[in-house]
């Protein structure tokens, strides 16, 4: 017979659900608004939206706090662990949804932000992202992936528009697959140690000496192509654009920064032990993926005629960069990974925002596509101010210092010389060298061409409010201000990795 | 004392920039006599350091500020007045002063009038700064100056193609004798730890045979393309492009000795090294020859009276390498005055025959112009060497080294050169002055020269004539006080008598010959069709040996189309087609490799898969590799691996 | 004031520039010019101030920036790179000065102002990752500057420009961190700092690696043979001001790189890559030298010309002696003043024609005789006259390399002679001959405001071709402190051959010599 | 013997009707061959002893999963002949078969077991109902509520999407047409 | 004859394949699912399986998951398949390629 079971509350650290009850609570609060009166004002649920991530926020400093105090701290039937790593990427989560946000105040009306279950959405694909990334259990790894995968095709599709909806069905169908795989990989690693938990998964597989590398490897491959889907690496990137393309600019930029931090925590949890115990086969194949994804996606980058899809292809690329980290796996790296993705995060949302604000509804004649360079031909000469900022976020994600990014590969290419990878170093500082020519391309045509398209308004105004210039500004500040914080930035997240053990 | 080297040496520099404030403006009279004035101040200084030099034998050294001092380096501006320099001095402020004087007129009409005064001083100053400075460096200074100069003059008319190729030509040959002196420096530095002349020479004494021997070679190389010494001959003949006065002061008294001048005052060093001596002085009776037979056929007074100045130059040269410095120097100072007499007087006729200058074409000019036969004529006795003119005291002066020194060779070319050189001279002196006249059917008309410009001629016509019986025994005291000295005396009386006789006799003798055959009544204007004009010596002398057409075929154009080449098929076909290739590369992967998203999410999927598949086939080889580690290690040693 | 002279030289134009924002557009010249001149007397100040007795750095100000990983803003000044910045200060203010009608000049002259911090900033930067800062920061104007200002070509000529410079310097920046990680190994410290380097001591083959890498960034930047053909298209295109800018100042930036790091941090492979270097500035000098004369556009000539000369600064910092060191650092700075005159010379007859192809101009002196003086003067500066400021670069440069190699040294001296071929026969095809273009037969000579930028420069020209001690000095305490720091540092036997001991030196040769001073 | 002949028997079974359901044109069959493969895992289920898991298997995926795709079938009018467009079917089948061929290469090796313990294990006598509930609302309560909250979130999609709402896209609509359908509805609500 | 655990694990790679080769093979979204359905299915099976044999629960939780995981990305799914359908009156994936490069 079963015994009965005595938990007493203390041992459950119930502190430890607070920041992903948080916006499930929001959100809930979100649908019941909208039962007792809908229709209601965008402007209504975004800041009602912010106000719970304010929240949360602080719910993490909280935690983050705990975390300071007493290290890595086990809660609810040790299914949730907050260490390091989970405060920081949530961190990384919640003030980027902070920032994209508000970008749904925009000027134009689109569909997705006329539902209240978008921000409901939203707010649930938050907690998603959060409960996946403060375990190590793969359960719940997979189901918060489900929920804020499931709420993020929603939302894509909610932009309502033909493009938007095969973007949809596109990144659903292909993340129905990387489903199969994780749940594939799951299952080798469960018959492997018996274990759905990534902690003892790597003490069962060091105390069997890895024995079975040949099933532990069908298990990473597994793992590598669903986690490879979720960062977009080649080949399993080919989602990447066409979603970006057809979703809202406010939403592909919260695409680039937010899934992807949530995975590359798992994907650190995951490969990290490995990459340790020196399975070679996994550095190996990991130093080949971070390559290709990395210069693949460069070269695809260059033959963009649209800024939405080159910023997409540039994402993938930083994401190989970053995946670099992983690959390397000290704790400088490990460190280099969240700080780089903060930077990036900073100068993404500008870019993103950027494209937002020049949204227009009806493409004006010989606009193949919303964001086609064309359209951004000869900027600097109707909106200098415009173009110089977007020129500005381009440099930054060409790594030009002293913009953000540009510390963030620098610190990336640090930790790949300190670990001992030269060869990749240079390839990620050449690459570098490759992007600078999609991102100048950006320039060249703001500020260099004449006009080739006649927009019927200042472009860079079509869809501007307040809120969005503030972001943009914020952006701004945080691009060009970014080596002010470095230290203090860095100090931080170096703490929290190393004290998390990775 | 200083101030008069102060004034000797800036005087010219003052004139210069004052007539290069009116360079932008029209003619303008002052421009050419303030210049001239101050000329005339820096040779009453230079006369007043001269007495000073003679009477005291104390020489000048002062250093006037530092140029360069970095490391080990020090190079101050310095100067220094012996009596080396001091003999250099003279000769150049004298020359100048005339030139200067006379040019007045002969450039009257010239628009440029001004600009020429500005150059013309400037060289001046140029060439004073080459035998005054106390170092290496110094000297490198006045040698691109003069250069420098030296290409402004003779592409002074810039609107003549010719003018202007040869100016450039004549600067281009000189650059490339003066790495050859830069390398000497570099050489007398790194060896000696100094520039200063007193210190390196000082220095040189204890060096070994081989280096020594390079910094000689170098520094000569240097002297060659200054002097215009064979191989790099050919820009002096294309540099009388320029005008008159320049051909004479430049381009025949001062700036072509400068290389004489060189090797003089590093007797110290060429002492140490006789081989090279030899050499030079070997090359020196080569150029001799070499440019006195093209002198015999030349039809251009200008360029015949060039080739006459690089025959002296060889006899300077001669001397120099054979040890006789002395002798070199009193050589370059008797044939500056003579040789600057010459082509002034060249000039009036070329003014009084609008420039043209076949003397073919001309004949009988003596009725017109008086004057300026009797100077060239004089002029022209000096050079073939006649007693008691000039020439005679310092050309047989040179034979007498060789033969003394038992080179007999080099004595029998410069004895064969003395012939070759009285007849020239008096072969142009003939159809110019005498014969039949030709140039009134041609529509000349002949006129003599301004006055003044005659009597400015005139201390050159004095000079040319006293300089030899009147100053060779001071000057040898003075300056055998700095130059080794060496006394030059045939063993007996008796050969030195038929050795003088002998050669005065064959020198008359050419004279006489060329007067013969070149006042005949049948001297026609050559038009290419007589027997001489056809046979195989006459062509390749007034073809110049074939060595400008040499130059141009296999130097000058294969130059130019290297270039093109190099610009053409490397720089663009090679350099940077392969760093443009390689963006293309990238950029054309991109555009191939593109399709693999091709908007179709069935062929998403299946790259999905397939990289799956990849990885999986990876791992399976891996991990099959692992589990039968064993036994593949077992075959692999089976198989002697 | 005095203490952060260096911080306000640097930030000041740049404060300018974003306040330049407001002013009106038809006095944005003034205020450019009134800038320019601020900072052109700041650098005055500099120079007054600084002692030039002391061969390390002065005006050192240390702001921690990211401690952490030691990085920090450390900025200083020592005879090697006060000149450089005065230069850029002085190349920035006639360079607005003389900017005609240009469109969009309010944008012209705020690029300018910024382009003069990262100029000012790369020559104090004391600090790896600042340097590098500044270093990048620089293409971003000239990028813009080319590419908005410029001929037919401009887009890719830019691109080019900016995309070679770039990819060289991610190189360098690798190897900058490999550095600091070496540091980090030896002293358990992160440390960018220039200074602390200095002091580390390298086993030779990772100072062969980080050589090469730093090589990498600072070859394009010179551009050295084979890097070199971004740099035609770059003049090519570039407006006046563009190319006077690049050619004086930015160019600079390369070699003075060179040793500022590669010598004093590597002098071991400094001595190991001596004659591959040597042979490639020697291809340097002669090829382009070649190429130039190749060329129908008297600007390309320009542009080879700088190349060529480029390679004798190069052969003059591997000289690895006082000599040379100082020579190179010197003839950066004539360089930097005759090619900048040359290319604000062949400005001034683009802005009257509107074509820089030499076979359509043909006897120019006849009609521009000023112009055609100050272009002669600045091609014999060019050609390396001697009392021209290039001759005393020229000079040492080579000089101090023929203690190095003699054959390689006569080979570089090719350089004089390849030199006067292309500058005379382009000034020959411009300035000689007769008039023959209707269209040239009016032009009218240089006018005021082309004067005021072009008579300073042919005084400076003369004036330290004459006297260049006041420049030389400085630089040459700078240099000897290098040079020693060299030796000390080098390890192998080969190394410490080469690189002469000026403490040895000074019983020997040195007293008599600082006697005669 | 008799849990061989069991394992052999459905696993024919489940793999013909999954190989229908994949290779077949014609949608009825498809879906009904998928249910019935569901239903055959299921006996898998009841034979490895998870008897909640195998209940569940057929009433979510038999019953709600199957009823959905039947009403979607019907929806989007499929039921009959679905033609598709082959491309090359060589790679298909070729990805498929290297895949199940790599894996069984290394899964028919037997896994090392010796460090293996159960953290959960089955307890004695306990029936498996009652055993997967004491796991699931202790253990795996949280991820059991993010299900609930997976669930909530499939079904606001669901709604959303297929809602009427959609049907008007206020993305491609623009500015002007917007305000004035505002003003009409408002106009019909007074 | 014993079954052992990797005859399981053997199965549910058949069918996981099964699943693949659906997934890359149906042009129709719906059958497409179907496959997807599949593979998550099979992994199903091996989870009991293992859980079987190791005598541990955490196999069937796993699969519980997967089954609701399942079960809400069919809602999803459809509700994609709706909206597209709606507009374009197909559910047939070759017409769905407006975005390529």
């Amino acid at each position: 017979m079963l015994s009965p079971v005595n938990i007493s509350m203390e041992s459950l650290n119930l502190i430890t659900l607070a920041p992903m009850l948080i916006p499930v609570v929001g959100a809930l609060l979100i649908i019941i608004m909208d039962l007792f009166k809908s229709e209601q004002d965008k402007s209504l649920y975004v800041m009602i939206s912010l106000l719970i991530l304010g929240i949360d926020f602080m719910a993490l400093l909280e935690s983050a706090g705990v975390f300071a105090k007493d290290g890595t701290v086990m809660g609810v039937f040790d299914v949730m662990m907050i260490d390091g790593l989970a405060i920081l990427s949530q961190f990384i989560i919640v003030v980027a949804s902070m920032l994209f946000i508000p970008l749904a105040l925009s000027k134009s009306r689109f569909s997705e932000y006329a539902y209240a279950e978008f921000f409901a959405l939203f707010l649930f694909m938050i907690a998603g992202f959060q409960f996946m990334v403060s375990t190590d259990n793969l359960i719940l790894v997979f189901v918060g992936l489900e929920t804020a995968s499931l709420a993020l095709y929603t939302l894509i599709a909610m932009h309502n528009r033909d493009k938007s909806f095969e973007a949809a069905v596109k990144y659903f169908t292909m993340g129905a697959l990387a489903a199969g795989f994780y749940s594939f990989g799951a299952m080798v690693f469960y018959a492997l140690t018996g274990s759905v938990e990534i902690n003892q998964i790597a003490s069962v597989l060091s105390d069997n000496n890895y024995a079975d590398i040949g099933f532990v490897l069908v298990g990473v491959v597994f793992m590598l192509a669903s986690f490879g889907f979720k960062l977009s690496m080649v080949p399993f990137h080919t989602w990447t654009p066409d979603v970006y393309e057809g979703s809202s600019s406010a939403l592909a930029g919260y695409m680039s920064i937010v899934p992807k931090i949530a995975a590359f925590v798992v994907a650190m949890r995951l490969f990290e032990f490995l990459i340790h115990s020196g399975v070679v086969w996994l550095e190996v194949v990991l130093y080949a993926l971070v390559v290709i994804t990395m210069t693949m996606a460069n070269i695809w980058a260059l033959v963009q005629q649209d800024v939405k899809r080159m910023l997409a292809y540039s994402s993938i690329s930083h994401a190989g960069f970053v995946m670099a980290a992983i690959l390397i796996g000290t704790t400088q790296a490990n460190s280099a990974l969240f700080f780089y993705w903060i930077l990036f995060s900073v100068t993404n949302l500008g870019s993103f925002s950027m494209l937002w604000i020049s949204r227009q509804k009806k493409l004006p004649s010989g606009q193949q596509s919303d964001h086609s360079f064309d359209k951004f031909s000869g900027l600097a000469k109707t909106s200098p101010l415009a173009a110089s900022i977007m020129a500005l976020f381009m440099l930054s994600l060409a790594g030009l210092p002293p913009f953000a990014l540009f510390w963030g590969k620098m610190y990336m290419i640090s930790a790949a010389v300190t670990g001992g990878y030269t060869v990749l170093a240079l390839i990620m500082a050449l690459n570098s060298a490759i992007a600078g020519y999609y991102y100048l391309k950006l320039i060249v045509y703001m500020f260099m061409k004449d006009p080739i398209i006649v927009h019927n308004a200042d472009i860079s105004a079509v869809n501007a409010t307040n809120a969005i210039k503030t972001i943009v500004g914020v952006a701004v500040i945080g691009t060009i201000f970014a080596f002010l914080t470095v230290n203090s930035l860095l100090e931080f997240v170096t703490s929290f990795v190393y004290n998390s053990g990775y | 004392m200083e101030l008069f080297l102060y004034t000797a040496l800036f005087a010219p520099l003052v004139g210069s920039m004052f007539a290069a404030l009116y360079s932008g403006s029209p003619k303008n009279i002052i421009a050419g006599i303030i210049p001239s004035i101050l000329l005339g101040v820096s040779l009453i200084s230079s006369t007043i350091l001269l007495v000073l030099v003679l009477t005291t034998g104390h020489t000048l050294h002062v250093e006037m500020m530092t140029w360069m001092a970095t490391g080990d380096l020090y190079i101050p501006f310095g100067f220094v007045v012996d009596q080396i320099s001091v003999t250099m001095m003279m000769v150049v402020t004298l020359v100048s002063t005339v030139v200067h004087v006379y040019a007045i007129g002969y450039m009257s009409h010239d628009k440029a009038f001004n600009r020429f005064f500005a150059w013309l001083s400037a060289f001046v100053f140029s060439m004073l700064i080459l035998v005054m400075s106390d170092n290496f460096a110094g000297l490198f200074i006045g040698w691109e100056g003069v250069g420098l100069c030296s290409w402004g003059l003779i592409g002074f008319w810039y609107h003549k193609e010719s003018a202007t190729w040869a100016a450039n030509e004549a600067f281009i040959m000189n650059r490339i004798a003066d790495l050859g002196m830069l390398i000497g420096i570099f050489l007398v530095f790194w060896n000696t730890g100094t520039l200063q002349y007193d210190g390196a020479f000082a220095a040189m004494q204890n060096l070994d045979t081989d280096t020594l021997t390079w910094i000689g070679i170098f520094l000569f190389v240097g002297a060659m393309g200054k002097s215009a010494q064979f191989p790099l001959h050919t820009w002096l003949a294309d540099a009388m492009e320029g005008p008159t006065p320049v051909s004479a002061l430049i381009h025949a008294a001062t700036m072509v000795t400068a290389g004489v001048y060189l090797v003089v005052r590093s007797n110290e060093l060429y002492a140490l090294i006789p081989n090279v001596g030899l050499f030079i002085a070997s090359l020196g009776a080569f150029v001799a020859i070499f440019a006195a037979t093209m002198a015999l056929v030349n039809r251009d007074i200008k360029r015949v009276i060039a080739y006459s100045t690089l025959s002296q130059l060889g006899y300077m040269f001669a001397a120099a390498g054979l040890g006789a410095y002395w002798v070199a120097l009193f050589h370059l100072m008797a044939h500056a005055f003579f040789k600057a007499l010459l082509f002034l007087g060249g000039g009036n006729v070329m003014h009084a025959m609008s420039d043209e200058l076949d003397p073919f074409k001309m004949g009988g000019l003596g009725k017109a112009m008086k004057g300026t036969m009797i100077l060239m004529t004089l002029a022209s006795v000096a050079l073939a060497g006649i007693f008691p003119l000039a020439g005679f005291f310092s050309k047989d002066l040179i034979l007498e080294v060789a033969f003394v020194d038992h080179h007999f060779i080099i004595y029998s070319v410069l004895l064969v050169t003395a012939g070759l050189t009285a007849f020239y001279s008096f072969r142009i002196i003939a159809l110019i002055f005498h014969g039949e006249d030709r140039h009134t059917a041609l529509g000349f008309h002949p006129h003599e020269a301004y006055k003044f410009m005659l009597w400015a001629m005139a201390p050159l016509a004095v000079l040319a004539v006293i300089a030899g019986f009147l100053f060779k025994g001071t000057y040898f005291e003075m300056i055998t006080q700095l130059l080794p000295a060496t006394e030059y005396h045939v063993h007996s009386a008796v050969t030195y008598w038929i050795m003088t006789i002998g050669t005065q006799a064959f020198v008359i003798a050419a004279i006489y010959f060329a007067y013969k055959k070149y006042m005949s009544k049948d001297i026609k204007v050559p038009d290419g069709t007589s027997k001489m004009e056809n046979s195989f010596a006459y062509k390749l002398l007034i073809n110049q040996y074939y060595i400008p057409y040499f130059y141009e075929e296999y130097l000058v154009k294969p130059y130019r189309e290297l270039s093109t080449v190099c610009w053409e098929k490397v720089d663009q076909k090679i350099v940077d087609a392969s760093v443009d290739g390689i963006a293309k590369v990238f950029y054309t992967t991109g555009v191939k490799t593109r399709t693999m998203q091709n908007g179709n999410l069935s062929t998403m999927l299946k790259w999905m898969v397939a990289g799956t598949v990849a990885l999986l086939s990876l791992a399976v080889v891996f991990g099959l590799a692992a589990r039968y580690s064993g036994e593949i290690r077992l075959f692999l040693s089976g198989l002697g691996v | 004031m005095l203490d952060h002279i260096l911080s306000i030289l640097i930030f000041f134009p740049a404060l300018a520039g974003v306040l330049g924002f407001v002013v009106n557009k038809d006095s944005i010249r003034s205020y450019g010019v009134a800038v320019a001149t601020i900072e052109f007397v700041l650098a005055l100040w500099l120079w007054f101030a600084f002692d030039n007795t002391v061969s390390g750095m002065q005006f050192m100000e240390t702001i921690a920036l990211i401690p952490t990983f030691g990085i920090n803003y450390i900025v200083g000044v020592d005879g090697i790179s006060m000149f450089i910045i005065i230069l850029a200060a002085f190349f920035t203010m006639i360079g607005i000065a003389s900017l005609g009608d240009t469109k969009d000049i309010k944008n012209m002259i705020i690029t300018l102002l910024f382009l003069q911090m990262t100029m000012v900033g790369v020559f104090v930067a004391l600090d790896a990752i600042i340097f590098y800062v500044f270093w990048e920061l620089s293409l971003v104007p000239m990028l813009y500057i080319i590419g908005a200002w410029g001929g037919p070509l401009r887009i890719y000529a830019s691109v080019k420009f900016f995309l070679y410079t770039f990819a060289g310097s991610l190189v360098m920046l690798v190897g900058m961190l490999f550095m600091a990680y070496f540091y980090y190994q030896a002293t358990g410290q992160w440390s960018f700092a220039l200074l602390d380097w200095y002091r580390l001591i390298l086993p030779e083959t990772f100072q062969l690696w980080l050589f090469v890498a730093f090589f990498f960034g600072f070859a394009i930047k010179v551009p050295m043979f084979p890097f070199h053909t971004w740099l035609p298209y770059a003049h090519g295109q570039a407006p006046t001001i563009g190319s006077v800018i690049l050619a004086a100042i930015l160019l600079k930036m390369g070699t003075y790189a060179f040793i500022r790091f590669s010598l004093p941090l590597f002098p071991d492979a400094s001595v190991y890559f001596m004659y591959p270097i040597a042979v490639l500035a020697i291809i340097m000098i002669i090829y382009t030298a070649m190429v130039a004369y190749a060329q129908k556009d008297v600007k390309q000539v320009v542009a080879y010309s700088s190349v060529s000369h480029m390679g004798v600064i190069i052969l003059g910092t591997f000289a690895l002696n006082v000599e040379g060191i100082s020579g190179s650092i010197f003839l950066m700075i004539a360089h930097g003043v005759v090619s900048g005159a040359l290319f604000l010379l062949v400005g001034v007859i683009y802005d009257r024609r509107h074509t820089k192809m030499m076979d359509q101009f043909g006897g120019l002196a006849h009609v521009m005789p000023k112009y055609a003086t100050i272009f002669g003067i600045m091609m014999m500066a060019s050609v390396g006259m001697p009392l021209t400021i290039n001759f005393v670069g020229e000079f040492l440069s080579l000089l101090g390399f023929y203690q190095q190699s003699h054959i390689l040294t006569l080979l570089a001296g090719i350089a004089i002679i390849v030199g006067a071929i292309y500058m005379l026969a382009a000034y020959k095809k411009m300035f000689f001959g007769n008039v023959t273009k209707e269209e040239n037969k009016n032009l009218p000579d240089v006018n005021k405001r082309e004067l005021i930028a072009l008579v300073p420069l042919v005084i400076i020209t003369i004036w330290l071709g004459i006297y260049p001690k006041p420049v030389l000095g400085p630089i040459n305490t700078s240099v000897e402190s290098v040079v020693q720091l060299m030796h000390e540092k080098s390890i192998t036997e080969e190394a410490k051959k080469r690189i002469p001991n000026l403490l040895e030196d000074i019983t020997i040769t040195k007293t008599s010599m600082k006697g005669a001073h | 013997m008799f849990e061989a002949i069991a394992f052999y028997l459905f696993a024919f079974l489940t793999i013909s009707m999954f190989y229908i359901t994949v290779t077949t044109s014609q949608a009825l069959y498809a879906l009904t061959a998928l249910a019935a493969g569901m239903i055959f895992i299921s006996a898998f289920f009841f034979i490895l002893g998870a008897d909640f898991l195998g209940a569940i298997q057929i009433v979510v995926y038999s019953g709600a999963v199957m009823a959905l795709y039947a009403f979607g079938m019907m929806f989007f009018d499929t039921t009959r002949d679905v033609k598709e467009k082959q491309g090359n079917n060589a790679i298909i089948l070729g990805l498929g078969t290297m895949a199940a061929l790599l894996i069984v290469a290394i899964f028919s090796a037997p896994i090392i077991s010796d460090n293996i313990s159960a953290f959960y294990p089955m307890t004695a006598g306990a029936g498996n109902t009652q055993e997967v509930g004491m796991v699931l609302f202790t253990k795996y309560l949280v991820p059991f509520e993010v299900a609930a909250v997976m669930l909530l979130v499939a079904m606001i999609a669901g709604i959303v999407l297929a809602g009427k709402k959609m049907d008007i896209s206020l993305t491609l609509t623009e500015e002007d047409e917007i305000r004035a359908m505002r003003e009409e509805q408002e106009k019909e609500v007074s | 004859m014993e079954i052992g655990l990797n005859h399981y694990l053997v199965l549910s790679t058949i069918l996981f394949a099964i699943g693949l080769v659906g997934v890359m093979r149906r042009k129709n979204l719906l059958m497409l699912f179907f496959a997807t359905e599949i593979l998550l299915n099979s992994v199903n099976i091996s989870f009991a399986a293992i859980s079987h044999y190791y005598g541990d629960l955490t196999g069937q939780m796993f699969a519980f998951f997967v089954i609701a995981i399942a079960a809400s990305e069919v809602a999803v799914g459809l509700g994609l398949l709706v909206v597209w359908h709606k507009r374009h009156n197909s559910i047939d994936l070759d017409k769905m390629s407006t975005m390529r490069g």
